[in-house]
């Protein structure tokens, strides 16, 4: 029956990552991976992967714990809000369904057991995470490749987002093995998006919280700053934004777990609200905690960091603004891959 | 989380659909007072056949429905684009006050006649020196033996020229403070004293009107609850109305956005229609999107109601979205429609350009009415988030933007 | 020397534009003219003719007043100020300097002594003014021409703003008489832009003007709601949208008076920052109104109609936008006349 | 109204551009010493030939430039983007204010150096606890004999740790109103007990540092003007600031779009570049459009300041207009170039990618730093429009927003 709310699996789930990401994703850790070579923390990559979280949704018989979408949006939540480093998204929620959608189970289990990682590329110019993969899953002609990342030449990019960053990749049309029919792994991406939506959802909660802590000890003019109607306000708005993206997201999650309809159209109306929320909720975060909030020692910045990158990642506003218009207007079969000439790259 | 209906939801659902389908009219007549008695018509079809008020118990001529069945009986009524009731304030707000404060006489006397729309209501809380401010009510309700004698003024009284009654706000205790000198009278109308007057909108419409009082003769008999309790009895009500529309509202703005791709379809400019124009394809596709966004954050909202929860501050919420996404999709329905959709003569094209200048216009009061979107705004900074309260210069125990 | 201020002549002709509209551009005129037949108030017309005002800009020697587009700027802004009804703006900012521009002087001189109104077409769909027209100057491949009122289909519109309506109008291309190449007429155009911009920086005035008498008595919550901080910020907004606005509007007039490198460009700049700004002011001013500001008798709707009606004349947003993008980045003589693409009318 | 330049003017600005275009560095080095060093040497040169503070009188080394010149040599140095001055502190505030409250000693001791960039000064106005309530100054400066003895923090120091010298608002007498107990000092910053410490940005840059002050000892002859004067003394110096450079800013604004115009062609989306595309170009017009109007209102302000006004309070719309221009412009920036514009690699490709996301971080500082947009709105509503002062926790008698 129609229920919003998680569930007690959830809740708990919820509470087990916060606990684990409150010790292991600490300010320390993310700061040092946000200033290292490469901007990943492989112990706490590790532990996650020793906890099963990799294998989260992957169902029990390809050695998985069988939870959905939604579990995977409510863990991402978490890693959103301790602003988790490294390349967890992208293979736990796009490369591993990807191989599995693929059939190329062997793959998939290296993966999720923390030993192996591999990207997945829309846009060889920009792959996110490509400078920590093993492999890569690229698309040539309508078939999906799997290429080893000895035949792939990676240049790694740094961006402005430390924790989360990327590669150019070149690779031959021919290397690597053929896996099937990109088709296989449309709603792969449409579900990796929404679980994008919920990453970004932790980074707005996080900012909001630690703002709304602060204006109501900071003094100015001999009052609280929370004091303040346009502080009041601005926060109110915040929160407005931050409920809506929730929302968006965990419907997002739902509909492309139980197969629904408005699955890709979800995904996008996600993608296309809260890659324009989350970075205004997370620079009013800067805004409103004043000079601290723009100290490097401040945490504030990285959540707009971070929600800078993933506003840019898999389709931007524009792109799934056009794609939820045409899957809105034409018929849904042509509409679903597309955002009326704009690519998601 | 679930977010699947029921296959008793989707039976009740289709059943409704199915109703409607067969039986709400189409192109009423465009005069208004013609219009208005068409739906007073659609309205006592309604009743008959009990799908006006189906969240009423059974006894007064409801189903009993559950919160979630009114809800999607809502969103399919909306989704028919059947007509408004035109007892709406009387179904929405009037009946289920009756039914939780209203003693036996006053339940027999008035609810079969709300539903069969033989008798119209209006709300008579706003007042002109009220505004957000709901509660700074001057209308005087003084007891004189077994009659009120009401005196001064509401404002914003929609369908105040065809009322028969008016459930009203009163002061029957000017030296209590602000919110506990109040009472829930009903008002006959069509007695001595009492004027409506259209009021003309800057839509060119008159859907409101202003009401006075002069020494206008109210029986004790026709007071809700206890003298001087109106504030509490009214606000109980004020909640139900915002639960249960959300996410037909969602369906209504939605078609909006529809109409808008069809209209757009129609009208060239810049060499293009101007639905094929990128800069209106992103502002369309924008609005679809915070649209389907609202219906999520309305669903959720509505399924922590089923589950027991209370509408509460969020309520709120959901004012601003859905008023602020009206104003805002209003604006750029104008910049996409370009000059045409400035014009007003019917027959000046293929679109209906006046209901677009109407729609415009209109949205202006959304966030003005029922608490400004600031009024909004305050109660979600204090009672959610919990932010120190404004000063304010009247009372200092109350809470800003009470209502 | 440089010098942004009105100079002395500016002044007064702005006190007596004030003067004289504050007595005949009454309140009772306006709305008489909103709910008329069509929108006109004949007597407010004759009496600024009678004034000399339709010849304002127009040299001496053609039977003017001598003065320039500044001055058509300070007069067009009280108009704008006090709503005045009627085609002043298209026979004074249009018709009168394009007739002169293409030497039809006999036709300039019985339209600025106000006994003739001519109606210039740039989109014969949707012609401001149209409905009142004697006659109409029209442009049929490059050239253009003036047709008389009786060789042309009139159909009046009604608009959203009922003191500014239009016409759409059906003609014959060989009707009329060929009074010469539209590039003559370039300039009045961008030149009438700046003006309509003067005009809609008097209705954001009016409404500034207004709402902040009424917050200033208006009391909430035992306060004057001009003590709330939203508001406040709120009318500082309009303040600096309005200043701006100015600035814009007086800037282009200057610089088309007098033939600036940039007189294109910055007819275009204030078309496209007014017109966002104006219906944004004039809309505010509604909202702090509250209710009262919803209703008809008030003035508030008055100005936020013109706005809107103004908004899309002359060009859009859009069109002035990509205007200024080209005339920017783009050879000047091939990009003045041009949107990109885009439409003025 | 009149804005053709004269002749003489027309003179002068030729006469300028020359100069900078004859002389004026390019490709400074990257490293930041070494660019300091570029930049303190390009000072010295400019201060040889007698350009670098037009504005002040010829005995300290100025050109007694008029407003209206040195609003021309600040446009065109930007234009000719030419490094920015190291001491510009010192020229800018420090110097104004010596010239008009200093003392014969110490304007022959201090300002010949400022020009020559012998010696660096930064500003000690801000510090951790007071933010935009710029008053709330708490470091303390006690007299002992002939010296002051200064204990406190101050932030946001600029050149911080390059300078020789700050002067700075400290707090001479605690139990006095907040505005009256405040003094101008000279800090010699090679003082024992100074401890400047470079402050991280979320840029990554050390643009800012904190300042230490323990037992700090200054001589009482580097006070300026009178003890406990020295609020009123910095506030002349600021308005000044603010009224010159506005010209500048719209350049150096134009210039950002100007860039992006150029970086924009270089990076393809969507099957065509990024400049193609039809949402990117209307929000480039956008912000081209923009900064005209502010150039326009610059030019509005400069008037009226060469004809004898003062910039007054309508310098908040100025520091709005800018800041919010550079935020909003960056972040469609970020959009425009997509993932690229993400890249902080610099061997990336051919755009400047690095410049993008520091610009982009760095415009989120000009809307809290010199007075928050918020207490700029503050200022414009009490102050130009007249609307009722917000209650406040300190003092009644000061005005909201005051510094």
């Amino acid at each position: 029956m129609m229920d919003f709310r998680p569930n007690e699996d959830q809740i708990q789930l919820q509470k087990a990552a916060a606990d684990f990401l409150s010790k292991e994703s600490t300010k320390e850790v993310v700061f040092a991976a946000f200033d290292g070579q490469d901007g990943d923390s492989p112990e706490l990559y590790k532990k996650m992967a020793d906890l099963g979280w990799l294998a989260l949704a992957v169902p029990e018989d390809k050695g998985g714990l069988g939870m959905g979408l939604v579990e995977q949006a409510v863990l991402l939540e978490q890693l959103g809000y301790y602003a988790a480093p490294g390349a967890f998204f992208t293979n736990a929620c796009i490369s591993i369904p990807a191989l599995l959608a693929l059939g190329a189970n062997d793959e998939a289990s290296a993966v999720l057991d923390g030993g192996k990682k591999v990207a997945f590329v829309i846009d060889p110019e920009f792959v996110i995470d490509g400078h920590l993969a093993d492999s890569f899953l690229v698309t040539v002609n309508g078939r999906v490749r799997l290429i080893g990342g000895s035949d792939v030449e990676v240049k790694p990019l740094e961006t402005i987002d430390g924790t989360r960053r990327a590669a150019s990749v070149e690779f031959s049309e021919q290397a690597g093995e053929d896996l099937g029919d990109v088709h296989a792994v449309e709603s792969v991406v449409d579900a990796a998006t929404a679980i994008l939506c919920a990453e970004m959802v932790g980074g707005m909660q996080k900012s909001l919280d630690m703002v709304l802590d602060y204006v109501k000890v900071r003094t100015q003019f001999g009052r609280p700053i929370g004091s303040f109607q346009s502080i009041k306000h601005r926060l109110a708005d915040m929160l407005l934004k931050t409920e809506a993206s929730r929302s968006a997201a965990y419907y997002a999650a739902w509909a492309n777990q139980s197969g629904a309809d408005d699955a890709a159209l979800s995904a996008s109306v996600a993608k296309a609200y809260v890659s324009d929320a989350a970075p205004w909720v997370t620079g009013q975060s800067i805004q409103l905690h004043g000079g601290i909030g723009f100290t490097w020692e401040h945490e504030a910045h990285l959540y707009f960091k971070r929600a800078t990158m993933n506003a840019a990642l898999l389709g931007d506003v524009a792109f799934h603004r056009e794609r939820a218009l045409t899957l809105t207007t034409s018929d849904r079969s042509e509409a679903a891959s597309g955002g009326g000439g704009r690519s998601r790259g | 989380m679930d977010l699947s209906w029921t296959e008793e939801d989707k039976a009740f659902r289709a059943e409704v659909r199915k109703y409607l389908e067969a039986n709400a009219p189409k192109d009423l007549p465009e005069d208004e007072t013609a219009n208005f008695e068409a739906r007073r018509q659609w309205q006592k079809k309604l009743a008959e056949d009990g799908w006006v008020a189906i969240h009423w118990p059974e006894e007064f001529g409801g189903r009993g429905a559950s919160l979630l069945q009114t809800v999607i009986y809502n969103e399919e009524y909306t989704r028919a684009r059947a007509p408004l009731l035109v007892n709406s304030l009387g179904v929405g707000l009037l009946g289920p006050t009756l039914m939780a404060h209203g003693n036996d006489e006053q339940k027999q006397r008035y609810l079969k006649k709300v539903l069969s729309a033989e008798e119209i209501w209006c709300q008579g809380f706003s007042e002109p020196n009220a505004g957000s401010d709901l509660a700074a009510i001057q209308t005087r309700a003084e007891l004189d033996g077994d009659e009120y004698v009401l005196n001064g003024q509401k404002i914003w009284t929609s369908y105040g020229k065809y009322a028969d009654w008016m459930f009203a706000l009163v002061r029957t205790d000017p030296s209590a403070p602000k919110h506990q000198g109040i009472s829930y009278l009903l008002v006959d109308m069509h007695s001595p004293g009492v004027e409506a007057r259209p009021l003309k909108e800057i839509t060119g419409d008159s859907l409101f009107a202003e009401v006075f009082f002069s020494d206008v003769r109210v029986p004790k008999a026709n007071l809700v609850g206890e003298q001087n309790d109106g504030w509490r009895i009214a606000m109980t009500t004020l909640g139900f109305e915002r639960g249960a529309g959300g996410l037909a509202q969602s369906v209504r703005l939605r078609n909006s956005v529809l109409d808008l791709i069809g209209d757009a379809q129609q009208v060239r400019r810049n060499g293009w229609t101007a639905f094929d124009d990128p800069l209106s394809r992103n502002k369309i596709g924008k609005w679809l999107v915070e649209i389907e966004v609202y219906r999520y954050t309305t669903l959720r909202a509505i399924s922590a109601l089923v589950h027991g929860g209370s509408p509460g501050p969020e309520a709120s919420i959901n004012k601003i979205f859905w008023s602020e996404w009206h104003k805002s999709f209003t604006e750029d329905a104008m910049d996409i429609l370009g000059p045409l959709g400035r014009v007003t003569t019917d027959e000046s094209g293929n679109i209906d350009s006046q209901r677009w200048v109407r729609e415009y216009l209109f949205a202006r009061a959304g966030t003005i009415y029922a608490g400004t979107s600031e009024i909004q705004r305050n109660i979600i900074a204090e009672r959610v988030l919990g932010l120190p309260k404004e000063p304010r210069g009247d009372t200092k125990t109350e809470k800003a933007g009470e209502r």
